[in-house]
């Protein structure tokens, strides 16, 4: 099974990296973009079985290592 | 005068941290290996150096907080024992949750490192009673995520309780309210960005980082 | 040798045709004589990268032959991973400078941290621990669309192996010019220091000697990066591409640490780093140096990704490896060390009496040669060459002279060459390991680093001024020898000697050819008469694309011993008051300057040409100078000549200087002329007098050409120019190229 | 127009980041994680409506400023 993590800063927490992405594009001659965020994008790979065990895991490793709280969320998906 | 430095794998200042603590308190510190489950009994000072430990892979600080030898340094910081967290040091003592907030990636992006301007906020606390009536420094920075954030009511609760030990002159990365420096509400626990381990003499990097090793020898005695 | 498998062929599509592309139609021959068969495909692989130019330094060998590499104070010179210098005490200083231009060319970040993370690895090698870092680097036209792009990648993967490995990175250099608009070259060089008995080597020395791989595990990374380094870019780089490594500065660290861990216990026999062409070259070289053989079974080669063939083991160029032979039976030591480190160690093989390379995977012979016509018996080439054309000498009075001084230094001030580069180095850490005394943000014209728990220091510079290698590269090679000695004499040192990196165009075009003879015999010239000698170093050929060479680029990187840190002395303490000295003389030698790009706009006139008999007498006279403690300030002439040197120090030391002229040629050519062998010196009066009968009695020339005070830069009292205008025009110039930084990625 | 972006390394480029989680969540008691790898996640706002466009134009993002095409691979998911 693999996960797929998605961590993110929170709403409100400032990010100069996805700013300067969206600048840079700007420059570049993309000037449809309007604002960026970047974030980290972590897949992992799972030797479980159970779908829901595997959610649990997931997300008990992200609180403990995968984000910090303080300026970030996450969001998982699963897949076989 | 009982101390202690802890090397993770990556650390890379702690020799610089060694020489400092050796020079100014006339005896070497232990040098404790992540590996081990604790630290020494009976330290006096623990020092968490600067470096890149585990590569500052995922986030800086983030898999050595999570280390065995950091479940002991914090229990040490609970019993009170005066611990200082330079640049790495400080992202650890965060990512342990032993200071408040988080550090981020440096607003301009890019790693600084100079001389650069510091000012002690308040000289009230164990690590910063030498500097008196001395309002500024030139202490060294070297780092890429040393953004300091908060949200508000931290940041106000901070400023209250009198643990923001040093601002920047000349705010280098974006750090909210210019903070360089905070200590624990118990006061035991310092974590700084600037560098004062590079400022114990005058062929490095100058002696303004002299008077913060003094303060903690002194506050032990 | 009946048993060897006869073919090999990959998931990848390796085949025998990519292998042969390598290797010319002559050398296939070689090959079939030498072996009295055809090689298979691993045994071509392993041909065609032992034979690349950057591995058998086939065509520079005969001519590398000609430079100075040994001296009294020399322990090892070129032929081992780095050469090492006496510094007394019992203490030994070890150093090297590599280029890692093609790759950095592709990718920038990773090119030029994989570029630190090689060198520094020839340097541990050796049992030393890197106290400093330093970077030479050539840039094409900074208007050129690709150029902040690889300014700001390459930058940033200087700083993210050195800051991460915790290694300062002191000093460097910096060039624009067209010519590297489509060959970037990025030179790094490393230094450490060790215990002079206590210096590990290659050569392996008993047969029946365990192998011992160590750090990271081999991947398909990097498969023919050394034959891509001896190759010209041209249509069809693109799929040169993944050839491009990643480096891991983490990994790298504990490697250290786990080396020099080792090497304190009685383990090691010989230790070689895995650099370009990896685990081929590392056996092959320690086996063949030491005149015995290597067994090596690839089964148990760390292995990261799964099904690699023989063929993708022998050459990839994962980074972080090293090869060691122990001595028998301390095998554990190692496994121990490397396992604390948290690093792979294997045991692959032995070293053999039999003189061959023996290798086994999956239980076959894939490859069995004789070692001496891989190494030994490489390939040697005496290319044809041809000088370059003399060029004239430029006579100042034929050109326009300029109304206003100040206002044509203000311009120098701000050119690509001359201003700060300080956007760079900011981005390294240049403070780690407490030793650094000056570093980049340092007036000095060396940088210094103190040998830990002394108060002696090493003086670390890097040189060379492709304008007059261009020009002439006779000159131009002696001035960049000349210019690392003068530097490291400026700061109050003794220079020991050089290391170098010799970055050229394709070599099988002679007028190339005749650049890269011309510079190394001049290079030799000023190493022999300076007593300088070359103790390692590295060439870097065919940086060309489409048939437009590079402008060729020798650069040197030169190293000095201080023996009393209170006796060193920068440029930024000049006070008001002082009188300014010039030590040597001033014809007003204009060709191939600064003055003559930017100011004329031309790229004409002959290099100036270094006397070096005066060289080192006026050096030998300041260093005397300073150690006598009379010389306040002192700082070399390069670049911009007289008045960009006071222009230096006058900023870095907050205090104008009113210059008075004198001499008998034009004013502009007095100010701006890079006649060599010269020195600024600012001291009080009273040393002043002191300093001028000295050099009386040395034969010096040296007069008094000015007064520090005020706050500008003047001559005969006009032409003045404020020094908050010149230090912003030398602060912003760079900043304001990268400013918004559109094309860098700013994802990093 | 939102577009979501993954860079990530190609096969066989080592990554370093993606180990290190990988063993420190190991070492954190997650014994079922056999590998990690690690990535960047960008997040675009566009003011384009045309989502074949849009498709394009981000293509040309990744390939001039968002990926390295020499060890990165990218893909795109747009959404309104
Ligand atoms: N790429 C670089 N990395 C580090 N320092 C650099 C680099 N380029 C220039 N510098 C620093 O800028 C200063 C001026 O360099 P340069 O003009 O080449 O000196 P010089 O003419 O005395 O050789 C030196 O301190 C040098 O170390
Ligand atoms: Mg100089």
């Amino acid at each position: 099974m693999k996960a797929r993590v998605h961590v993110y800063l929170k709403p409100g927490v400032l990010d100069p990296q996805g700013q300067a992405v969206a600048t840079s594009l700007n420059h570049l001659g993309f000037e449809e973009v309007s604002a960026a965020r970047q974030g980290k994008f972590i897949e992992i790979d799972l030797e479980t079985a159970d779908a829901e065990e595997a959610q649990k895991r997931v997300a008990e490793m992200c609180d403990k290592l995968l984000a910090n709280p303080v300026i970030e969320n996450y969001d998982i998906e699963l897949s076989a | 005068m009982k101390s202690a430095v802890i090397v993770y794998p990556g650390s890379n200042c702690d020799r610089d941290a060694a020489v400092a603590i050796e020079r100014v308190t006339g005896h070497a510190p232990t040098m404790v290996w992540h590996g081990e489950s604790s630290l020494p009994e009976g330290l006096d000072f623990i020092m968490v150096p600067g470096g890149f430990s585990y590569g500052d892979y995922l986030r800086c600080g983030a898999i050595a907080a999570r280390s065995p030898i950091t479940a002991d340094l914090i229990k040490q910081a609970e019993a009170g024992v005066p611990i200082l967290g330079v640049c790495n040091g400080f992202q650890i003592l965060i990512e342990a949750g032993l200071l408040p907030g988080a550090l981020m990636r440096n607003e301009g992006l890019h790693f600084v490192c100079e001389r650069a301007p510091l000012l002690v906020e308040t000289s009230q606390t164990r690590f910063t009673s030498g500097y008196g009536d001395t309002k500024e420094l030139t202490i060294p920075i070297a780092h890429h995520d040393g953004n300091y954030f908060a949200d508000t009511e931290t940041l106000d609760r901070l400023e209250g309780e009198g643990q923001v030990a040093f601002r920047y002159g000349n705010n280098p990365n974006g750090s909210a309210r210019d903070i360089a420096g905070i200590t624990n509400a118990n006061g035991n626990v310092l974590g700084m960005m600037p560098h004062p381990e590079r400022a114990v003499d005058a062929k490095h990097g100058g002696t303004d980082g002299v008077k913060l090793f003094e303060s903690v020898m002194g506050s032990v005695q | 040798m009946s048993q060897i498998a006869p073919e090999e062929r990959d998931a990848d599509g390796i085949t025998e045709e990519i292998a042969l592309e390598h290797v010319t139609s002559d050398e296939y021959e070689i090959i079939l004589k030498e072996l009295g068969r055809a090689p298979n495909l691993v045994e071509l692989g392993i041909f065609s990268v032992m034979w690349s130019e950057h591995c058998s330094y086939k065509s520079s060998r005969l001519h590398l032959a000609k430079f100075p590499t040994s001296g009294d104070k020399v322990i090892y010179g070129p032929g081992e991973n780095a050469g090492v210098v006496d510094i007394g005490d019992g203490q030994a200083a070890i150093f090297k400078m590599e280029s890692h231009n093609h790759p950095s060319f592709i990718e920038p970040y990773q090119g030029a941290a994989t570029g630190v993370g090689g060198i520094l690895r020839d340097v541990f090698t050796m049992g030393a621990r890197p106290v400093a870092l330093m970077n030479a680097l050539r840039f094409g036209d900074p208007k050129h669309p690709k150029t902040r792009q690889l300014v700001a990648g390459v930058t940033a993967g200087i700083g993210g192996y050195g800051n991460c490995v915790g290694v300062p990175t002191v000093g460097g250099e910096t060039n624009f010019d067209k010519g590297y608009n489509e060959n970037i070259l990025v030179n790094a060089m490393a230094v450490g220091l060790a215990d002079a008995d206590k210096i590990f080597t290659a050569a392996a020395r008993e047969p029946g000697f365990p192998v011992l791989y160590v750090g990271a595990k081999t991947g398909r990374d990097g498969i023919h990066g050394a034959t891509m380094a001896s190759a010209e870019f041209g249509e069809g780089s693109e799929e040169k591409r993944p050839t491009v490594q990643v480096g891991d500065p983490f990994t790298e660290k504990k490697l250290i640490e786990a080396c020099l861990e080792l090497m304190a216990e009685d383990a090691i026999s010989s230790i070689q780093d895995m650099g370009a062409a990896g685990l081929t070259s590392s056996s092959v070289e320690m086996a063949s140096s030491g005149g015995l053989g290597i067994e090596l079974d690839l089964d148990h080669v760390p292995q990261r990704e799964e099904a690699m063939t023989a063929y993708e083991m022998m050459l990839s160029e994962s980074q972080e490896r090293m090869l060691m032979i122990v001595k028998p039976g301390r095998e554990h030591v190692a496994e121990r060390i490397f396992k604390k480190w948290d690093l792979d160690v294997a045991t692959i093989g032995k070293t053999a009496e039999h003189g061959r390379l023996v290798l086994r995977h999956k239980g076959e012979v894939v490859c069995d040669l004789p070692l001496d016509p891989i190494g030994e018996n490489a390939p040697k080439y005496d290319r044809p060459h041809f000088p370059a054309e003399a060029r004239a000498q430029i006579d100042p009075s034929d050109l326009h002279q300029p109304e206003h001084l100040g206002e044509t230094l203000l311009q120098l001030m701000a050119t690509p060459d001359m201003a700060s580069k300080r956007w760079i180095w900011s981005q390294y850490d240049r403070h780690v390991m407490a030793d650094t005394a000056a570093s980049s943000e340092d007036p000095a014209d060396a940088a210094i680093v103190r040998v830990h728990g002394t108060n002696k220091a090493l003086a670390i510079t890097t040189d060379c001024t492709p304008r007059y290698c261009f020009a002439d590269p006779y000159e131009g090679g002696k001035q960049a020898v000349a210019e690392a000695w003068r530097n490291l004499t400026a700061v109050g040192a003794d220079p020991i000697a050089i290391t170098d990196c010799l970055n050229f165009g394709n070599p099988e075009r002679p007028e190339i050819m005749g650049q890269f003879v011309g510079c190394v015999e001049g290079m030799a010239e000023a190493c022999k008469v300076l007593s300088f000698p070359v103790v390692s170093g590295n060439v870097s050929l065919y940086n060309e694309t489409d048939g437009r060479a590079i402008p060729p680029t020798p650069a040197v990187g030169g190293l000095g011993l201080i023996p009393d840190m209170d006796k060193r002395v920068g440029f930024g303490c000049m006070e008001d008051g002082d009188v300014i000295l010039l030590v040597g003389e001033t014809k007003g030698e204009l060709g191939a300057s600064l003055y003559m790009r930017h100011i004329e706009g031309k790229e004409s006139g002959n290099a100036p040409r270094v006397d070096l008999a005066a060289e080192k007498r006026h050096g030998d006279y300041v260093r005397g100078e300073i150690r006598a403690g009379r010389a306040k300030a002192v700082h070399d002439l390069s670049d911009g000549g007289l008045a960009c040197a006071a222009a230096d120090m006058a900023i870095a030391s907050g205090t104008g200087i009113k210059l008075a002229y004198q001499g008998n040629v034009p004013h502009f050519a007095w100010m701006f002329g890079e006649d060599q062998g010269r020195y600024l010196i600012a001291a009080s009066a009273e040393n002043a007098e002191a300093m001028l009968a000295d050099a009386k009695a040395q034969s010096v020339p040296v007069s008094v050409i000015g007064l520090a005070g005020g706050r500008f830069i003047s001559i005969n009292g006009g032409h003045a120019v404020d020094l908050i205008a010149l230090k912003q025009a030398y602060e912003n110039w760079l900043p304001d190229l990268m400013g918004a930084e559109p094309e860098a990625r700013a994802a990093e």
